[in-house]
């Protein structure tokens, strides 16, 4: 799967499927252009033709009826593992996911644990027309009841994606578009904790709190900081929910200053959750408030004007100058 | 043949091969007038215990019914949303399928989940306030009483397809399930409903939908509701087969439904059945229907009430005399009996099972808030109790 | 509309709609059981007799339907107002909200408003099955292109009504269930501003910042502190988008300690944005950090349990004492 | 007979009136074949104009999708959708419509949309990444291209429903509007299509639903999409009119989209067509059609391409010459022409607009972000760029 260049996040992800498909048989994959065509990102590439089109199942085009459908399977015991096309189209399926798969488990006191993962690519960067762009974690991290993770890394691409479907919640398994084709040098092959933050770089002058496309940005922005003599730390999430309040705490302690950087709209977003949560836990070591670099509050923008929306390494630079270093 | 495929015929004539083959739509159509046993001869043609096993059933869902109903006046259930006139639906539902069978059932299908051998008070978890499913649904084979309408039946759809996959690796392992999906008039027009006869259809999924068209979803009557010929007709749109039939008699329902469930379960397709009934009471015991339709509606439909056209049946055929009707009511009085000492002895729920169950090991977060809560109500319970206004208690 | 006893919510929004009703022959209702039944919680009884079954239109059941009918209403110049039954089941109609309602004006280049109003009755408290009890403000409020709104007075059910109605701006309004018989004495008739939060009590010590369902909770919170000798100040935020920072802020600054309380899941919720915000804007006037007291992070709980979900007097009062008053 | 009045039948024999009248469901049925006028004596007998106009926008529009394609790849637009094959449908979509009535297309209907007279750069600003919708849609009475399946289908209804509610306050108003809405044969599952049809046969709106069944939902062939004998027989489920017709023969698709039109304006109620036809090429620019398709299929199609069987057509009844060809061609190279020239003159659109059309007015937190990135933009323009990778230009 990975060649002279490395292992792209697709490949990672595609090995991560077939590797789950040889070893259980109950997981199953259902989703719009999955079978023949591999998927509009190619990440079931090949799945059809190696475990069949009934593993691999091309639906009807109705998302509701997808994510309903894989309940109905998981309640008879199955797998399911479901792609939305693009993160605008999941919207249909919401009903199924606030209602029935975040509620399952918990209606029925543990009987019919419904161990679903969704999959849904997410974010812009790509030149996409409107619909394909949307960052729509806030609303399933709201959700109780569900698991939401995003891999920022080829290896937590496959290792996430793991641990995603052997888990027995359902997860919502956001897969940042902008680096379907990041690549690394070597295959990964571990599976990757849910519910754990890593600490990407460390530094000691203010702490970035990112996840999945924002990550290289964030690690940009450090490098160009270092450069002017500014050492910032970047923490991975990995995992919106759950939420590993013990590496990002510790992360911000060390360092008393912090900035959240998410590419979706900021109001009510995630990073309110971060900035909140951060600012309850460590107040007495913030020399700064916690500050939020992120999309604007508008619908997502042509591809022309998209550069604007997305937070860059200015943006962040911005923020991290405006921690009030004088104090 | 694989598991997907199904009874087809040729393309449409002059196009190239990508747009099908397409399926004669003939088949699929419903009859023009529902299916009537009762009042007709085949009646004379169905085994006696049958109609017998009917009758006392549908007495004991009466009376689960009335009893319900007076459990929500009371204030011992949140609310109850009543059957009465759609027992013979209700009763048939459960009748036709096997106990490796799956039932899909909503908030007004407590009598089919009852005789799915789940116990009253389990049954009415939901309405006492006590738990969102009082019954162990991998047990009992039966789905969560659904409050998103149509939901469902997409859930009832993807455990047939399941149980069919798992019968293709598994012959004899017992997978040859059909699920029945119940949904009422008004639930047919959601988006899920359309998309579980969607996939339904392409999967040829052993699922049975049967839409209990009782004219009303709370107040909105059917003719504002859907301008199709019969709800039926609705099945060609998906090349899955309609039926339509009498919901008020109890053995026609019985007779299409078992067809439907053999139909689905020998590999045929799935089936949508149109039963044709009405609700007597109102929607629930919080709804006025005064608002909405007449006495005199009501009043016909009295006329047609499931239990009093099989009463008249058996009687009229010699087949029930008093001492079984007196019998039978007294089986329905000792239901009652056992539902009203059922809710006397009903205990609170635990809070601690708040978090139990909402992940499969609890995040940071809720073990944090569990702990919180077990605090407050350690002090509470630890400091005398002040006396707190009724909105003040709840908030 | 009010007897003796006063109006209701109830009747201040029905009185509302009627008003409307009478002043713009544009003015369209539509939804499930709004005709002959009057709506499930009475809001809209008397309006079809008096305007007719076509502007106050019982549709069918299906809620994607409902708003992508009011959209091409809107489209040809009408100003629908829909009622969605209850929370948990506007969910099916999201992709409609997010992809088109909240989109229209700004993908057209302001050509295209859709100043539909979206009635939702929202909350708990009420001893509502399971669905008929979701808080689900923050969904809207992160979905840029909406207003939100929420009335917490009857007064404001009839002033925010009116304003949202006459927005050219779509608005999600919410409509606290538990509120709907609370009753005040003067008939109110006068539009109340949107964007515009109030503050409902003045105080010195902390200020808590809250919204609809939880307005009364807080009162009654700052009614016992005071018993204590503590003046908690109290906003209503009322809109939830646009925000009010301007008088969120100062009534933040000028106590330096604050709790924002809601009733929905916390996790980012809609006082997570509330937390983070006037963290960012009013750090340096903070002796603590701002505190929130929300609905559990499970799903929302049967009649019998939902007391230990919903933000209560005691919690609140435990959280302004978790505001470290020895600083 | 108010507006919401449909023709009806009694209701079904032997129930009380909550659950009737309901319609008949015969007439309610597609033609068992699609509707041919090429190659049928029926062609004869079509006004030559009409034919020679058909043509006219068919190579003209074949050129635009073609021009489009070519810019895609070349990176002038993000994507391009082609139409080729299609035409037809898209031709006739446009030129039943008087100006008054509404168009709701999908991003695979620029042809439509240029033909209500939408320049072809704004017909494209979409694709081009420049805007999201390039023209007024009141101006047009087009809604914008519509990305999310089936969404557009409810608006259609809702607008329909809206001009008769006007027209009833004011006749001679010009509100005798009727909507248009066109939905590929994958949008049919989407659970809006259904919701769409419910609400227009409730409400028997004058709304058209035309159904460009291309046989593929990207990659998901029509068998694998419904199992329906057609996809005109879900219109009976509806209670509204189904009718089939052969997509790529273009005076059929307009002889049978105009009545459909005529029968909705005149408030017969709401029609669904069902055009069968085939997408020639990929699904945009960035498909590759072959993972999924033979080349022997798509040369099935080719030979019944809507372009080849109306210029036969009028070869063999001589309404077309070489010079009468050669003028179209022209007019269609001039087009290209126009199109890539426009291109090399695109604009970037400005940064400010984005805050511009959010709401009626900005919120503060709006003229907040904006001002921001008014000082972002000032600090760029007055310090030297420096080098930097397209990656961090983009973040
Ligand atoms: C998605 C959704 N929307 C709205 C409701 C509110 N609601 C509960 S029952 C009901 C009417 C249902 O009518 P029908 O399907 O005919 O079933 P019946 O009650 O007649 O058995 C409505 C609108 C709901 N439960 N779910
Ligand atoms: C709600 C939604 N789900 C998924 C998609 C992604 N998508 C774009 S086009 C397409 C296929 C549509 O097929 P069809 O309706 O037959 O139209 P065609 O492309 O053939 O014209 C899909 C799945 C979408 N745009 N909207
Ligand atoms: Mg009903
Ligand atoms: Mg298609």
């Amino acid at each position: 799967m990975s060649g002279a260049a490395g292992t792209t996040m697709v490949q990672a992800l595609n090995t991560a499927l077939r590797d789950a498909l040889r070893e259980d048989p109950d997981v199953h994959l259902l989703g719009e252009d999955i079978g023949a065509l591999g998927g509009v990102f190619r990440v079931t590439d090949g799945l059809a033709a190696e475990f069949g089109t009934q593993r691999c199942l091309d639906t009807p085009l109705a998302e509701a009826g997808i994510l309903g459908t894989a309940v109905g399977m998981a309640m008879y015991g199955l797998r399911p593992v479901v792609e939305m096309q693009f993160d605008a189209f999941a919207y249909p399926a919401f009903e199924q996911l606030a209602s029935h798969v975040a509620k399952m488990r918990n209606r029925t006191a543990g009987r019919l644990p419904l161990p679903v993962t969704i999959r849904i690519p997410y974010g812009g960067g790509i030149g996409g027309v409107e619909h394909h762009s949307d960052s729509s974690e806030a609303y399933y991290a709201h959700t109780p009841g569900l698991h939401v993770v995003t891999p920022a890394t080829v290896a937590d691409g496959y290792g996430l994606l793991r641990a995603a479907i052997a888990s027995d919640n359902p997860v919502v398994f956001l897969e940042p578009k902008r680096l379907y084709w990041s690549s690394e040098r070597f295959p990964p092959t571990a599976v990757a904790p849910i519910g754990q933050a890593v600490v990407r770089r460390p530094g000691t002058d203010a702490t970035l709190l990112t996840y999945g496309p924002s990550l290289p940005v964030c690690l940009r922005a450090a490098e160009a900081a270092s450069a002017e003599g500014l050492e910032l730390a970047v923490v991975d999430l990995r995992s919106l929910v759950p939420f590993d309040d013990e590496t990002v705490c510790a992360a911000v302690r060390a360092t008393g200053r912090a900035v959240v950087v998410h590419e979706s709209a900021g109001f009510a977003g995630m990073g309110a959750e971060i900035a909140a949560r951060v600012t309850e836990r460590c107040f007495h070591h913030l020399a700064a408030p916690v500050l939020r670099v992120t999309g604007l509050d508008i619908p997502y923008p042509p591809p022309l004007l998209e550069h604007h929306y997305l937070p860059g390494v200015d943006r962040i630079l911005d923020a991290v100058a405006r921690l009030q270093w004088e104090q | 043949m694989t598991i997907l495929d199904a009874n087809t015929t040729p393309g449409l004539a002059g196009q190239p091969s990508s747009h099908g083959p397409r399926r004669d739509a003939a088949p699929l159509l419903p009859e023009r007038e529902p299916v009537r046993v009762l009042g007709t001869e085949a009646a004379g043609t169905v085994d006696p215990d049958l109609l017998r096993d009917l009758h006392r059933r549908l007495v004991l869902g009466r009376r689960f019914n009335q009893q319900a109903t007076t459990l929500a006046r009371q204030g011992s259930l949140a609310v109850y949303p009543s059957s009465t006139g759609q027992e013979a639906c209700q009763i048939a539902a459960a009748m036709v399928l096997r106990e490796t069978d799956w039932l899909f059932p909503t908030y007004r299908d407590t009598l089919a989940v009852m005789a799915r051998g789940v116990a009253p008070m389990d049954v009415l978890a939901l309405m006492r306030g006590h738990t969102h499913c009082g019954y162990d649904p991998r047990r009992y084979r039966t789905a969560p009483l659904s409050t998103p309408l149509a939901t469902q039946a997409c859930h009832a759809v993807g455990l047939a397809h399941a149980a069919r996959l798992r019968a293709a690796g598994d012959p004899g392992g017992g997978h040859d399930v059909v699920a029945l999906a119940l949904i009422g008039d008004g639930g047919t027009s959601e988006g899920d409903f359309h998309e579980a006869l969607t996939f339904a259809g392409v999967l040829n999924a052993p699922v049975v939908f049967l839409v209990q068209n009782n004219g009303y979803a709370i107040s909105v009557p059917l003719t504002r509701q859907s301008a199709a010929p019969t709800l039926a007709h609705k099945a060609v749109g998906y090349g899955i087969t309609g039926r339509l039939v009498d919901g008020n008699d109890a053995p026609a329902v019985h007779a299409v439904l078992g067809a439907a469930v053999e139909h689905a379960r020998s590999g045929r397709g799935p089936v949508l059945v149109e039963a044709i009934t009405y609700r007597l009471d109102a929607h629930t015991s919080a709804d006025d229907a005064t608002r909405y339709r007449t006495s005199e509606e009501v009043e016909a439909w009295r006329a047609r009430d499931p239990l009093t056209l099989l009463e008249r049946h058996l009687r009229g055929a010699g087949l029930l005399d008093d001492a079984g009707l007196a019998a039978v009511t007294a089986a329905a009085e000792e239901l009652a009996a056992s539902m009203r000492a059922a809710v006397a002895r009903a205990d609170t729920p635990d809070p601690r099972s708040l978090f139990s169950h909402v992940y499969a090991e609890p995040t940071s977060q809720l073990r944090e808030q569990a702990a919180a809560l077990a605090a407050r109500l350690a002090d509470e319970a630890s400091t005398p109790a002040t006396p707190a206004t009724p909105a003040e208690a709840q908030a």
